[in-house]
């Protein structure tokens, strides 16, 4: 009866979001979507308000704005703009419009966060199905086109030159990007999510020499921050969102004053 | 001449059309539920806060951004602070456990749990000190006012009595709430003290506080638990898992019903029943 | 049967026309050489070959399946991106590390193996491009400028193997030079562009060509010899004025 | 008595905020910075549990904890991590361990977010001061070190050959963009600085040839969307932040649509 | 005087060394060419003197308020940044419009003043670099491979203008180059580098040099006019083998 326990799905939901968000993470650190996570966040807000006001369900909601934002930034990266200032208009103009949207429908104005965060400790049996059935498609998807997604990412000329198209690999890797936050945020919350996207990729690049090195080390150090971050907190008697940053951000202090980046 | 009043939340602005009747409507500012992220000042709001001349609100451990707002865009009104009103008694803030919305730290003295309002009693002692603000702005209507009031407190103390009959059956009984918010409701029902899943800053309950409370759920100990606005429902299945565990979804600012003086005793009388029918055998 | 052929490209950039008209088509194992002044739009051409650059008008018919072997004139590996030069020459298909030893050795950057690719110098950089492009089994080779930044003794090999590259992997080459005295004799075609394309054929004929004379001048064998002579200024610049149809 | 009207005052405020932060918004786009002025409100919030913690004034804690960000940002991109992972680490660093620490210190707990978030129709005589103090010190400043911080923009390697030390433009830069960002949260709002920061830059970008025109370019859309937000917020009776963002994005919509950013 | 110079410079990237004991110095109005094969440590030291990579070991020394124009061997110049090319050109210094037209034009990029920099070609974008170096009014140019890039009017015009720079500004020029053949004439001294310094000194002495001509071979001028000769492929490997002390 181990998934009785509420500690017990909360770890294996931790790990979940930690080896989607690791093999992610990788690419948004090499493509520069840092802002990827917050962007996803503040656009659900503009989708719960959408759903509010249109009666639809708040999830589908959440996953047509995200979808929709990932190919706006597609189509923005394409036309030229930095990838992370088209994150960061994107993330500030759907909150900007959700929110005057919010202000201009009737009824009461509710808070709009309280839809949006899920908390670990909540996670129930069809939320783990939920992320480890998403970990695998994601996996999957990036397994399958690792080298269409390593070489659009190390230059979309060499991607063309060898038969590929680099556009479909920015797609892919967006809209996987947009379903894996906006789904996570809501069952494990947007901290957690947003955080292990980042921090355990950054960190595993004080490790790595290697793209796929990098990746497995991401996943490693993402799964021990989950998991630290549960311990943690028990022993602390203190959030778990929070611990688990705060095991991943202590992991990439140590890392990086442990050795220069350069010297990989 | 009756002068334009302004109220901070649903439930202040209620008590503030009692005491006032026939006489005018407030006004509101503080559209209920909006967090402080969200919530910023329309300009017919901010216009409305320029023209006030009596301004009742909570206090600034409820809304310290509304504190910050009132000094710099009605100089010119009275301001009434209800937390800061005489007649009442006050909770102090729970040491460890959280509160919910937006308080303020008060650096200073004892610091007061900010949920008054959800204790008919408390309420009640608040219409004496709306009557009194309006009275001093108004001394033409000053009976009227005060008549008002009286009526008022009338009438919520016997919500009041209401509400711990109602209750009374589960007097002592403990219920799970998302964070520690009800704690004058407990002293207006004579239920027992409630045990709250989260803390107020953003970051989640701790383990063993969901371990404790799941315990406390299993034990039976704990039958019921309320949800409002800003608590995750899916924390029904975590803490009842294997256990009987009842939810009531309760509107303690009044987000939901129509604004007036019949919206705080609604929301009182809601309460009651939400919890009583989670907490009915 | 040609390879791959590029038919009436246009291209232009906002106001500036880039390309005018250019048909090229390279057949199995050819080597062509693109030569042009600076700015005159070989890259551009390339870029449009291997589907990196849309074309404003024209297009490219390619062999079904054919594989192209390319290394750009500037390429900006991002130091974010962990990558070893023997990881790097798996990209896009995996190949042997026997098979990577050999071709980096050949390429003169044997010793660079395990090493970053954002920490090569500029020439080991450039080595380990052409090692990339030649491992991956190409149809064609398409290489701008690749013997830029390589060492003498580096460029002399490159251009003594070509021959003995298109031997082994029985690939057509096509490559862009500004080694004008080298590539005429060590190829089998010569285009010469300037927007459009100004001659083409075999290389004797090309460097008789007016067109080429009035880009190059007539002594490209001994125009790098042409050093502590002193020398009028306004004549060296009357060198490279001619740019022709660049301007819409 | 022109300054007594609260709609004059946000004007005169939001558009004394636009003018710093579409200077700084520029390098913020060019540098890949567009996470910095989230990371400074993350910060900000630890800044807050700090100033509690140890009973100091809360904007002095806000602006320590800015600046050492800052700083933190500062060495960990000398030191190789790219900057917009850089920033990501440390916005989701500082609010884990915000939180945390909150967790683990006694007395009342509260809700941090609520010290942190100004409304542009607050602004006093006061605030107004501030601002466009601010907003002057800035703008000498960024005169008087242009080249520099363009020089260190474009290349630290030119920059050095020209006698520059391209790390005290980045230093200067650091800091001169956490101290806006933590005074204006406070005085007009987070969503609003942040939004300043980088969607009028992005928009002008695609006006611009040369630095400079995108620089007032910036001033320029941030103005109009400062003076027109108002203007919407007046006209549906919604809130200024998020009418202003709505005003700025649209205006990059347009501009983005209207014309593709390399033509420029 | 010198104007500049490096003393027992050592610089290592972690297990690997780059430079060892290296010494040089460059006196007003000297051409010195710096030579050697790839990955020798040309562009490191280059670096170390103006500064962006600091020594293990050694030191510096600089004349007071010295002005270096300094052209890079690789500059990516990001997109999102919009510079014109005339723009670019009063980094870190405004000049006179005529001045710059006047820069462009030698360096036969008059036409692309309007342009950004982005969209340059290799070729374009090499003669803004070399009129930006030259507009600063430098006392000391460094050049990093100067002509990388150009077209052969282009290089051969840059390799005679040299000496017409340095007397018109008064200036040294330390340069590195591949163009052995050219250089070797252009300059008044050679410092052939591999890790440490090889030789140094008159152009004529350090190609009679045994450590030079282990590096490169005898045959120099001539060794880019070996093409089309059947050749045996281990024997033009050897070419480029040399890299002794590269690795700690
Ligand atoms: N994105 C762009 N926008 C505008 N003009 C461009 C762009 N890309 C290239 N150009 C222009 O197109 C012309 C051809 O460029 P291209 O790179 O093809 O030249 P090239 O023949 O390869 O020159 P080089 O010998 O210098 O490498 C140049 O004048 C260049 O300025
Ligand atoms: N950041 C770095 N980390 C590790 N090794 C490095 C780094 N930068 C340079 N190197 C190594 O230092 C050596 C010297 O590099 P440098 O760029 O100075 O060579 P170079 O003489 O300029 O060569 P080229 O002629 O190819 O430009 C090379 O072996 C290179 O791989
Ligand atoms: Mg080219
Ligand atoms: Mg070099
Ligand atoms: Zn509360």
């Amino acid at each position: 009866m181990l998934l009785d326990s509420f500690l017990m799905r909360a770890a294996l939901a931790g790990v979940g979001v930690a080896l989607a968000a690791g093999l992610l993470g990788c690419f948004v650190v090499w493509r520069r979507m840092a802002y990827f996570g917050d962007a996803t966040a503040h656009a659900s807000i503009l989708g719960i308000a959408l759903s509010l006001a249109f009666g639809t369900p708040v999830t589908l909601g959440i996953l047509l704005v995200a979808g929709a934002m990932a190919l706006l930034v597609f189509a923005l990266t394409e036309r030229g703009h930095a990838v992370d200032t088209a994150l960061g208009v994107l993330a500030h103009g759907a909150l900007g419009v959700g929110l005057f949207a919010v202000a201009l429908t009737p009824g009461p104005r509710v808070n709009l966060e309280a839809f949006l965060f899920g908390d670990v400790l909540t996670v129930g049996r069809g939320d783990l199905a939920l992320i480890w059935g998403g970990a695998a498609v994601v996996a999957f998807l990036v397994w399958r086109n690792w080298p269409l997604l390593l070489t659009s990412t190390l230059s979309p000329d060499l991607a063309r030159a060898g038969g590929m198209d680099p556009s479909r690999g920015t797609l892919l890797l967006s809209l996987l990007l947009a379903g894996v936050v906006a789904v996570a945020i809501q069952v494990v919350g947007a901290l957690l999510v947003t955080a292990l996207l980042i921090i355990p990729a950054a960190a595993a690049r004080t490790l790595a020499r290697t793209p796929e090195g990098m990746a497995l080390a991401a996943c490693g150090i993402g799964v021990l921050a989950s998991l630290g971050g549960l311990g943690l907190a028990v022993a602390a008697d203190s959030g778990v969102g929070p611990a688990t940053v705060t095991v991943a951000a202590g992991a990439f202090a140590i890392l990086t004053a442990a050795r220069r980046v350069r010297q990989g | 001449e009756v002068p334009t009043v302004l109220a901070d939340t649903a439930p202040v602005h209620s008590l503030v059309a009692m005491v006032m009747g026939d006489l005018g409507e407030p006004a509101m500012i503080v559209p209920p539920g909006t967090s402080p992220h969200d919530a910023s000042l329309s300009p017919s709001e901010a216009q409305a806060l320029t023209e006030a001349e009596l301004i009742v609100w909570t206090g600034d451990a409820f809304l310290p951004w509304l504190g910050e707002s009132l000094a710099s865009l009605a100089p010119q009104a009275e301001v009434l602070g209800l937390l800061d009103s005489p007649g009442w008694e006050p909770l102090p803030a729970m040491a460890d456990e959280d509160h919910g919305h937006e308080h303020d730290h008060d650096h200073g003295g004892a610091e007061i749990d900010p949920h008054a309002w959800l204790d008919p009693a408390v309420a009640a002692a608040w219409t004496a000190s709306i009557a009194d603000a309006l009275a001093a702005l108004d001394p033409d209507n000053a009976e009227t006012y005060r008549a008002n009031a009286d009526a008022a407190s009338q009438r919520l103390t016997v919500l009041g009595q209401d509400l711990a009959s109602r209750l009374a059956p589960h007097a002592g009984v403990s219920v799970a709430v998302g964070h520690n918010a009800y704690r004058y409701l407990e002293r207006a029902s004579g239920l027992g003290s409630s045990r709250a899943i989260a803390h107020a800053d953003g970051a989640g309950p701790a383990p063993s506080d969901v371990t404790t409370l799941r315990e406390a759920v299993l034990a039976g100990e704990v039958r019921c638990l309320l949800v409002d606005a800003e608590t995750d429902p899916s924390w029904a299945e975590t803490l009842g898992e294997g256990a009987q565990l009842r939810t009531a979804t309760v509107d303690p600012d009044g987000v939901n019903l129509a604004p007036g003086a019949d919206l705080y005793p609604t929301l009182v009388e809601n309460i009651g029943q939400a919890l009583e029918t989670c907490l009915a055998p | 049967m040609a390879l791959i052929a590029a038919e009436h490209l246009d291209v232009r950039h906002g106001r500036t026309q880039v390309l005018h008209d250019v048909s090229v088509r390279i057949d199995g194992g050819e080597i062509v050489t693109l030569v042009g002044p600076n700015g005159s739009g070989k890259s551009t051409l390339l870029r449009c070959l291997i589907g990196a650059q849309r074309p404003t008008k024209g297009r490219i018919l390619k062999a079904a399946g054919l594989r192209i072997g390319y290394v750009p004139q500037k390429l900006h590996i991002d130091p974010t991106l962990p990558l070893t030069v023997r990881r790097f020459l798996d990209l896009p298909t995996r190949v042997g590390t026997a098979e990577a030893e050999a071709a980096l050795d050949e390429a003169g950057a044997g010793h660079v193996m395990g090493r970053q690719m954002a920490d090569l110098s500029g020439g080991q950089f450039q080595r380990v491009l052409l090692a990339r492009a030649i491992l991956s089994r190409p149809d064609i080779l398409m290489l701008d400028e690749p013997t830029q930044g390589l060492d003498q003794p580096g460029s002399a090999a490159f251009y003594q193997s070509l021959e003995e590259i298109r031997a082994r992997l029985g690939c057509a080459i096509l490559m862009v030079s500004h080694d004008l005295h080298v590539v005429m004799s060590a190829s089998d075609r010569v285009v010469c562009l300037n927007g459009h394309v100004c001659c083409e054929g075999h290389p004797a004929m090309v460097s008789a060509a007016p067109a080429y004379r009035e880009l190059f001048g007539t002594g490209t064998r001994g125009a790098l010899a042409l050093y502590r002579h002193d020398h009028d200024h306004a004549d060296h610049a009357a060198h490279h004025h001619h740019h022709h149809g660049e301007e819409a």
